[in-house]
């Protein structure tokens, strides 16, 4: 999310999701939000049923495109060069919002210049779309104001992921499609909570409400609160870890909720990290890939045994309430991680409950500062910013002034994936969710009536590539990438286009991160999993065995 | 572009078919004419033509109405009034060719009447007691020019009502219509000049209107007739309304099952974007307008203005409540104004001759005229356009001749599903709305079916029930399952099973279906039940008490026996007997065993008439009396 | 702002915004119609013919679900020829429906129990007219039975109107009309994605959850899948979770839920899978521990390593305050900014 | 399948060229099959179910393949009244099938319709594109034979 941050000042969602019925556009970007977000989609839909334009942009025929007035299909990873081209479309037609861009943006030159390499000829050549399409799909977002951009993973998992956000916020900006009702550029998280996390300092740069960690006067603040903290040097990401791990300059992990031994890009990487790991702490609600690794785990409660809070897609803080007691031996996460704090003999670790907790956050983060249960249990939830408890919450962010200041465009070059078909290798291989299931399974799997949805990994193959091969529905295949191998059968279907193959990552016995690619995007770096080459054959009978090999 | 250009053209091509320098003969050939053999006739006519080497033009026109006698074929010789011959068949009409144009004979015997002055002791055609009751206004073309060519429509003062209207303001149009006090002409009697000026009046753009050409009701085919016989009088009134209402854009809705209807549609459409009648800036009005026709596929309901735009939509033909009303929100939510098929062909008259002209006829609330479909038991079948207020005696008895095969009028049904049947004691009322809807029934689009004595009143009612319940679209409970809940009690009655509490049940369900249902067809359906417990009720006691069937119609309480005495033992009934229940010796007196019998009826149809051996008895009881006369 | 309205309603002053039905107003004026096809996610259908009222000025009994309030309006929802009108429709569904009201799953849940008690009807009137209909049980987590169905569709508007999938509608007409899916197949054989946003709003025992269980208490709390964040009901009985349902003053669902929020939840939840004891890897492998020997086997390593030595990841699926709780402890006890979480996919 | 295509391709793609669709598909081949209903959900915008609850609101639309020869029999008032149900047992009678069915030899199809608007001809039957007025049980078996 670091693109938005970088523009606008805050890499969350602009709007509401409640405000894409105001819309009178919506564009789709990289998103599968009927299988990924399906009440999202259904509020997308129902726009549409009114008469909002729907564009998808997506190399998939995803459920959208049925609804959808124009769907632009480019090649894998050529997202900016594409939305670069559309506002270069609008630039030149007059059909961007002069006044806006005057008002509240900046660095408008820089960006105007960087978009001569955007001609409609080579960007159609690039991305594989017409250009008729590009420009009618300019034509179509500039002209039915207000129009909002939402976008998922299918932006951000590529090497240059964050120069595909920073594309969209720039389209945004351009038409001053920012800060009003049924516009905005909107991420849909991936993750129940994930909005959460980042808000509550998971990351290796901010502590809680995006207070920098190299910042001294917010390290001084949180030593003060906490009593100790730690230095002004930001932490390593996630992907880094496991680097570092591989390495030895990491010793010791915790691992909460998570497991990258199915999630994680290019498996046999992380497998070798946990395995070099002196000490490996793992929690969790079920065995899982990491947790078999651990040298202790701890059983963690579900959300369902618990009370808190979780912060969705659309910065919405809204409760989670104990239905039942934790099944027997385990216990809610913040507990343990208190439990191991005061036995390591730490100060401030004694709360009562997460209600405490909350009191806490609300002190030190101060966009946090009106988020009480008490006003949840109220009103339902509320959205940040919400600074004091009168505060009614954000619906809108960026409404008169971006959070940065003013609005800065970015100029871009196009960069295409780090890892690209050739002869060896000649499909790429994109990866994502499905609706019938979570994750890496660990929930879903267990749900008898969603595995009669969908029980296994399948490789889904375009017609022609499938025709080429010799290639028929339900054949056993072989798919391998310069880092694995895995084994899956073939669905056949027009939803992937030709030269791309696609998979989930919710099968323990069919892991697709043993193929994906190392490459990480240059700034959060944010895995690119949505492209990695492939090569896919025919397994012949006597060999058929499932599963993957490192 | 203007028509005045074409007016000269126009009527020398109608001259030469009137006062013509070589023979003219004109064919009825619209779908009953067709049904009765026309096409083989033309053949003849044009084998015969050249047979005997006569240059003569040979023209389609429509339907003039007398169905009964079809094929019909007119001749104008010159020097002589158009005859019109009734009865054709391929070997008759050769015959009658080669006597009038070769031997100058005109056959009297094969006429039916003279266009004009009566002539060679012919009559005249329109003082026949079949046409001298009628006013024919939506009619005044059928059977009179061919269809097919714009230019005898033209001649005979076509589009001069459409080159007024558009040089009036919409405002003023709407006013003559509402002058003329022309109502709906599909059953609901509207006023149609308030109509459009709801539409007019609406709010939003584009403004669409409809025809509807849906002609579903049962028996009733005037819309078909008028649209194969003369579609410009439609077209120019859809125009006409265009104009008033400033729609945009024009729909014919039209059911699949009239091809012949379609085809001419289509034809006049063409012709009309030819000259620049539809399209932009129509005749320099600066008017622009554009017509397309959509067809049904055999969904009753959807002669529900609701339903019908549905349809038109490209979703289930249900209807929905209103309000709103179609005038505020529409096809695809704009207003948009329905009339049918007559009141289209009304309009372009009304335009023409002007409303106080219109208004002459008819009654004090039911203005001009309206017509009829003639069918069921009566001599003369066939299309008909009377003044409002003719009663129902001068039609039936008048126009249609009365009942054939000496039998007694039981009653008339009129207004299709979601009319009643009219008994026979009150042949003095005037036909008109408000008096038909007093007495139960329903003017609806016209269609008229004339019952016997022969025909079962509970057998109707049945019948009626069965097509509602089969013709309900199912979206509201008390036409879905009322219908079906009807139909059940009707269908126990006629066999047999009926309980005397069932009187009261139909009645008090059909008032709270008429009440409760979403829409006219549902409204409606309850009707021929209701009015046949009315005027009938005997019918019915005797069905549920006595097991007695008067008519002889409701095959469960009727059989078949052959009475010995008379039979010869021919064996025809034998082998017409589907159930083999017939046995016996050739030359000795047959027998028929009721417990394999259908109760088919055909033994009795083919028992020769000199022998009288099959008569038709009650089921039940001592099968003492024949039911049946003969 | 919507215009405000006043009206009477059985002689009683209500005061409405414009745009609202008439149905809808009496409601929330405390005033119950009897009502089956209306549902207050959907657009007016006027199917069923319950609400029907007198309007003053307007002809017939037209169906207050239908009617838009305006200003001045004099409505009357009583009165002996409604009574019979509606009376006659409900006898007419019940003529058509299964008599056995307790093997039916919804018994003393269901709307038309609930209109048929609400206007006395005990017996039924009518002869029957129903005839058998498909069954169809394909689906895992619930099931149609035509049996049961009154045509009201609610469902397959909702399936249309709501989530946009189409995957249900009305087929063929009149008496023969009948929920079903492309060529009558099944659901698992078709393009239904089982969000049962469909059962959730059917008013009989027509669309039903297999299984049901009628909870003893709920719980409001929101979904653990994906970020939308739906709020949501957790019907408990007996220490279990037996029952999910949308909350509709959920302000990012509104009240509709997905497949696996609605089925997904509560099998996983109580699973025989799930750890109950702390694992300790030994020469022997994992082997189960208390939880005071396993915390303090974990405080201790912990303070074995430097802050640049050791790494927390937190977890985009736990609560703010399990994630607030872990960062706490990197920064302020293991002194460390290494803390991230997968928020990246 | 290519003749569905070249029907749609000469359609809108707007729900209300759905119905036009239908007929056109249904004059070609004689009847709907399961294809061509999803082909015209794709084309305009619907799913297939949605298609296929409007298809089967129509009586006139059938999903069965049907014979060489297609014979209406009208179930209008004013042939009820003429006693149309006795023509319609002859014509079950003489092809050996019922209302709705198609025989084996797929020669005849036999279907009933609301009414065919020649009522004044009652009884009426329509014999592929060409209506018989008059009809009585006699003439059924020849008319079927494509006589007069």
């Amino acid at each position: 999310m670091a693109g938005l941050a970088t523009q606008f000042g805050s890499g969350a969602m602009t709007n509401s999701i409640g405000d894409f019925k105001d819309s009178a556009c919506l564009l789709s970007i990289g998103a599968n939000t009927t299988e990924a977000h399906p009440v999202i989609g259904f509020e997308m839909k129902q726009a549409v049923k009114r008469g909002a334009k729907l564009i998808v942009i997506n190399p998939r025929k995803v459920g959208l495109v049925r609804h959808a007035d124009l769907w632009l299909r480019p090649k894998s990873g050529t997202n900016v060069p594409l939305i670069m081209a559309m506002c270069r479309v609008i630039l030149e037609n007059g059909w961007h919002d002069e006044a806006f861009m005057a008002a509240r943006c900046e660095n408008l030159e820089a960006f105007k210049e960087s978009l001569e390499q955007y001609d409609l000829e080579s960007v159609s050549r690039i991305t594989g779309v017409p250009a008729e399409d590009i420009k009618a799909a300019a034509c179509m977002y500039a002209k039915n104001t207000p129009a909002a951009i939402s976008y998922a993973m299918g932006i951000c998992e590529f090497s240059h992921g964050t120069d595909g956000v920073m594309a969209v916020g720039n389209l945004a900006m351009l038409t001053g499609n920012i800060g009003k009702p049924g516009a905005g550029v909107n991420p849909l998280r991936g993750q129940n909570n994930v909005q959460g996390a980042c808000d509550m300092g998971a990351l290796p740069t901010t502590y809680p409400g995006y207070q920098s960690v190299t910042d001294p006067v917010s390290q001084a603040k949180f030593a003060l609160a906490w009593g100790k903290t730690s230095g002004l040097k930001p932490g390593i990401t996630l992907s880094e870890m496991f680097d570092a791990a591989c390495d030895g300059r990491i010793k010791a992990m915790y691992i909460i909720g998570e497991n990258p031994m199915l999630s994680d890009p290019n498996l046999a990487h992380i497998e070798k990290a946990l395995r070099s790991l002196d000490f490996l702490v793992v929690q969790d609600i079920f065995q899982t890939e990491t947790t078999a690794l651990a040298h202790v785990v701890l059983p963690g409660a579900s959300f369902a045994e618990k009370d808190g809070t979780f912060t969705n897609t659309e910065r919405r803080v809204q409760r989670v309430r104990k239905a039942i007691e934790p099944v027997s031996g385990s216990r809610p996460d913040w507990l343990v991680t208190c439990q191991i704090a005061q036995k390591m003999g730490a100060q401030g670790f004694d709360y009562k409950g997460p209600y405490d907790i909350m009191n806490e956050i609300n002190r030190l983060s101060p966009s946090w500062g009106g988020i009480t249960y008490e006003r949840l249990d109220a009103c339902g939830s509320l959205q940040w910013p919400c600074p004091t408890v009168e505060h009614p919450g954000t619906p809108i962010l960026h409404t008169h002034v971006f959070t940065r200041g003013r609005g800065k465009f970015m100029p871009l070059d196009y960069f295409p994936p780090f890892e690209m078909p050739d002869d060896e290798f000649p499909f790429l291989l994109d990866t994502g969710r499905a609706l019938f299931h979570y994750h890496t399974g660990t929930m879903t799997r267990r749900v008898g009536g969603l595995n009669r949805f969908m029980n296994e990994e399948k490789l889904q193959i375009n017609p022609a590539d499938a025709q080429n091969l010799d290639i028929r529905d339900g054949d056993m295949l072989s798919i391998a990438s310069r880092r694995g191998k895995v084994t899956a059968r073939a669905k056949i279907t027009d939803v992937t286009p030709a030269g791309t193959v696609y998979m989930t990552f919710h099968f323990r016995e069919t892991p697709s991160n043993l193929l994906t690619s190392p490459g990480r995007d240059v700034v959060t770096a944010t895995p690119e999993y949505k492209a990695c080459a492939v090569k896919v054959e025919k397994v012949k009978v006597e060999k058929l065995k499932s599963g993957g090999e490192g | 572009m203007n028509l005045s250009g074409l007016r000269e053209q126009a009527n020398n091509a109608w001259k030469a078919v009137n006062e013509p320098s070589r023979p003219q003969v004109l064919v009825g050939q619209a779908t009953c004419g067709e049904a009765s053999g026309a096409g083989e006739v033309n053949h003849s006519i044009l084998e015969t033509l050249k047979r005997l080497g006569i240059e003569a033009d040979v023209h389609s026109v429509g339907c003039i109405g007398a169905c009964y006698c079809e094929p019909l074929v007119d001749i104008v010789k010159p020097g002589a009034p158009r005859i019109c011959y009734h009865s054709m068949t391929p070997a008759l009409v050769s015959e009658l060719l080669e006597d009038y144009l070769v031997k100058d004979n005109p056959r009297p015997d094969l006429a039916l009447g003279v266009w004009g002055e009566s002539r060679f002791g012919i009559p005249a055609l329109f003082e026949l007691p079949m046409f001298k009751p009628q006013m024919r206004i939506a009619l005044r073309n059928a059977g009179v020019i061919d269809p097919e060519n714009m230019m005898h429509y033209i001649a005979r003062g076509g589009y001069t009502g459409l080159e007024r209207a558009l040089k009036m303001a919409p405002e003023a149009v709407i006013a003559e219509i509402e002058k003329s006090g022309l109502r709906g002409r599909g059953g609901a009697g509207f006023s149609t000049g308030l109509k459009w000026k709801l539409c007019r009046q609406a709010k939003g753009s584009p403004k669409y209107i409809i025809c509807n050409a849906d002609e579903g009701d049962p028996g009733a085919f005037m819309d078909r007739d008028l649209l194969e016989s003369d579609p410009h009088a439609v077209l120019e009134g859809i125009l006409t309304g265009a104009h008033a209402m400033g729609a945009a854009e024009g729909i014919i809705y039209i059911r699949a099952e009239y091809p012949l209807a379609i085809k001419r549609l289509v034809k006049a459409i063409s012709q009309m974007r030819d000259i620049g009648l539809l399209g932009k800036n129509i005749l320099g009005s600066g008017f622009d307008f554009d017509l397309r026709i959509v067809m049904g596929a055999g969904a009753f309901v959807c002669g529900e203005e609701t339903a019908m735009m549905n349809s038109i939509m490209g979703r289930r033909g249900t209807p929905r409540p209103r309000p709103p009303f179609p005038a505020e929100s529409g096809l695809w939510g704009k207003p948009t104004s329905i009339n049918n098929v007559e009141t289209w062909a009304c309009v372009s008259a009304i335009m023409e001759k002007g409303a106080d002209w219109f208004s002459s006829f008819g009654t004090e609330k039911s203005k001009g005229t309206k017509t009829f479909s003639l069918a069921g038991k009566i001599n003369r079948t066939g299309l008909i356009e009377v003044p409002m207020g003719i009663t129902l005696q001068e039609i039936i008895f008048g126009i249609g001749g009365g009942i054939p095969g000496g039998k007694s009028l039981k009653a008339v049904q009129t207004g299709g599903p979601s009319g009643g049947c009219i008994p026979a004691s009150m042949l003095s009322l005037p036909v008109d709305y408000e008096a038909l809807t007093k007495a139960g029934s329903y003017i609806g689009s016209g269609g008229m079916i004339v019952l016997d004595e022969d025909n079962c009143m509970v057998e109707t009612a049945r019948y009626f029930l069965s097509f509602t319940t089969s013709e309900s679209c199912g979206k509201c409970v008390p036409c879905r399952l009322g219908t079906r809940q009807l139909l059940t009690i009707l269908t126990d009655i006629t066999q047999g099973k009926g309980k005397p509490q069932d009187i009261p049940a139909i009645l008090g369900l059909g008032k709270s279906m008429r009440q409760g249902s979403l829409c006219g067809l549902g409204q409606g359906a309850p009707n021929p039940a209701m009015t046949t417990i009315a005027y009938f009720r005997e019918e019915y006691d005797e069905h549920i008490n006595s097991h007695v069937c008067r008519a002889g119609e409701c095959r469960a309480l009727i059989s078949y026996t052959i009475i010995a005495e008379r039979c010869k033992g021919c064996a025809i009934c034998l082998r017409a007997c589907p159930s083999a229940a017939i046995t016996g010796e050739k030359g000795k007196p047959h027998v028929i065993d009721i417990s394999k019998c259908s109760q088919c009826g055909n033994c009795l149809d083919v028992c020769p008439k000199k022998f009288n051996a099959v008569v038709k008895v009650p089921a039940a009881g001592p099968a003492a009396v024949p039911a049946a006369k003969g | 702002m919507a215009q405000t309205v006043k009206f009477t309603i059985d002689g009683k002053q209500v005061t409405s915004t414009e745009g609202t039905t008439v149905l809808e107003a009496a409601l929330s004026a405390g005033i119950f119609i009897p009502n089956l096809c209306f549902h207050p996610d959907l657009e007016p259908y006027g199917g069923c013919r319950m609400c029907i009222v007198e309007i003053q000025g307007m002809r017939g009994m037209p169906t207050s679900c239908t009617i838009k309030v305006a200003e001045g309006m004099i409505v009357k929802t009583f009165g002996p020829e409604i009574d019979k009108t509606r009376r006659d429709a409900l006898q007419l569904l019940l003529a058509n429906h299964p008599t056995d009201c307790l093997a039916c799953v919804k018994n003393q849940r269901c709307e038309l129990q609930k209109v048929a008690a609400y206007m006395g009807v005990t017996e039924r009137t009518m002869q029957r007219t129903a005839r058998p209909q498909a069954v169809d049980e394909s689906n895992p987590f619930f099931k149609l039975d035509r049996n049961y169905c009154i045509l009201c569709a609610r469902c397959t508007r909702t399936c249309n109107e709501i989530t946009c999938v189409n995957a249900i509608d009305l087929v063929s007409r009149g008496d023969e009309t009948r929920v079903s899916l492309f060529q009558d197949q099944q659901f698992m054989e078709s393009i239904c994605r089982s969000c049962g946003e469909c059962v959730a709003r059917c008013p009989v025992g027509a669309l039903v959850s297999k299984n049901t269980v009628i909870p003893s208490s709920e719980v409001l709390t929101t979904c653990c899948y994906c970020a939308v964040g739906c709020s949501m009901y957790l019907g408990v009985r007996d220490g279990k979770i037996v029952s999910v349902r949308g909350n509709s003053e959920g302000k990012s669902n509104k009240g509709k839920l997905c497949v696996k929020g609605r089925f997904g939840i509560a099998e996983f939840v109580t699973h025989p899978d799930r750890l109950t004891s702390p694992l300790v890897k030994g020469e022997n492998g994992q082997v189960q521990a208390s939880w005071d020997d396993a915390l303090q086997i974990v405080a201790d390593r912990f303070k074995t390593y430097s802050p640049d030595e050791i790494a927390v990841v937190a977890s985009a699926r736990t609560t703010n305050e399990d994630v607030y709780a872990v960062q706490k402890l990197a920064r302020a006890v293991l002194g460390t900014n290494n803390v991230d979480n997968c928020a990246r996919l | 399948m290519q003749q569905i295509s070249d029907i749609l391709s000469f359609h809108r793609a707007d729900r209300s060229d759905l119905i036009p669709i239908l007929h056109e598909v249904q004059s070609r081949l004689g009847y709907i099959p399961p294809e061509a209903m999803q082909a015209a959900a794709d084309h305009v915008g619907m799913s297939a179910s949605e298609v296929y609850g409007v298809a089967t609101f129509y009586s006139a639309f059938k999903f069965k393949p049907v014979g060489r020869h297609c014979v209406k029999a009208c179930r209008g008032t004013a042939c009820h009244v003429k006693g149309s149900e006795k023509i319609l047992a002859e014509i079950e009678k003489a092809l050996g099938i019922k209302d709705g069915d198609t025989s084996a030899d797929g020669e005849y199809s036999l279907e009933t319709v609301a009414c065919l608007g020649s009522c004044a001809l009652a009884p009426v039957l329509v014999v592929d594109e060409r209506v018989y007025g008059r009809v009585t049980p006699a003439r059924v078996k020849s008319i079927l034979r494509g006589e007069r």
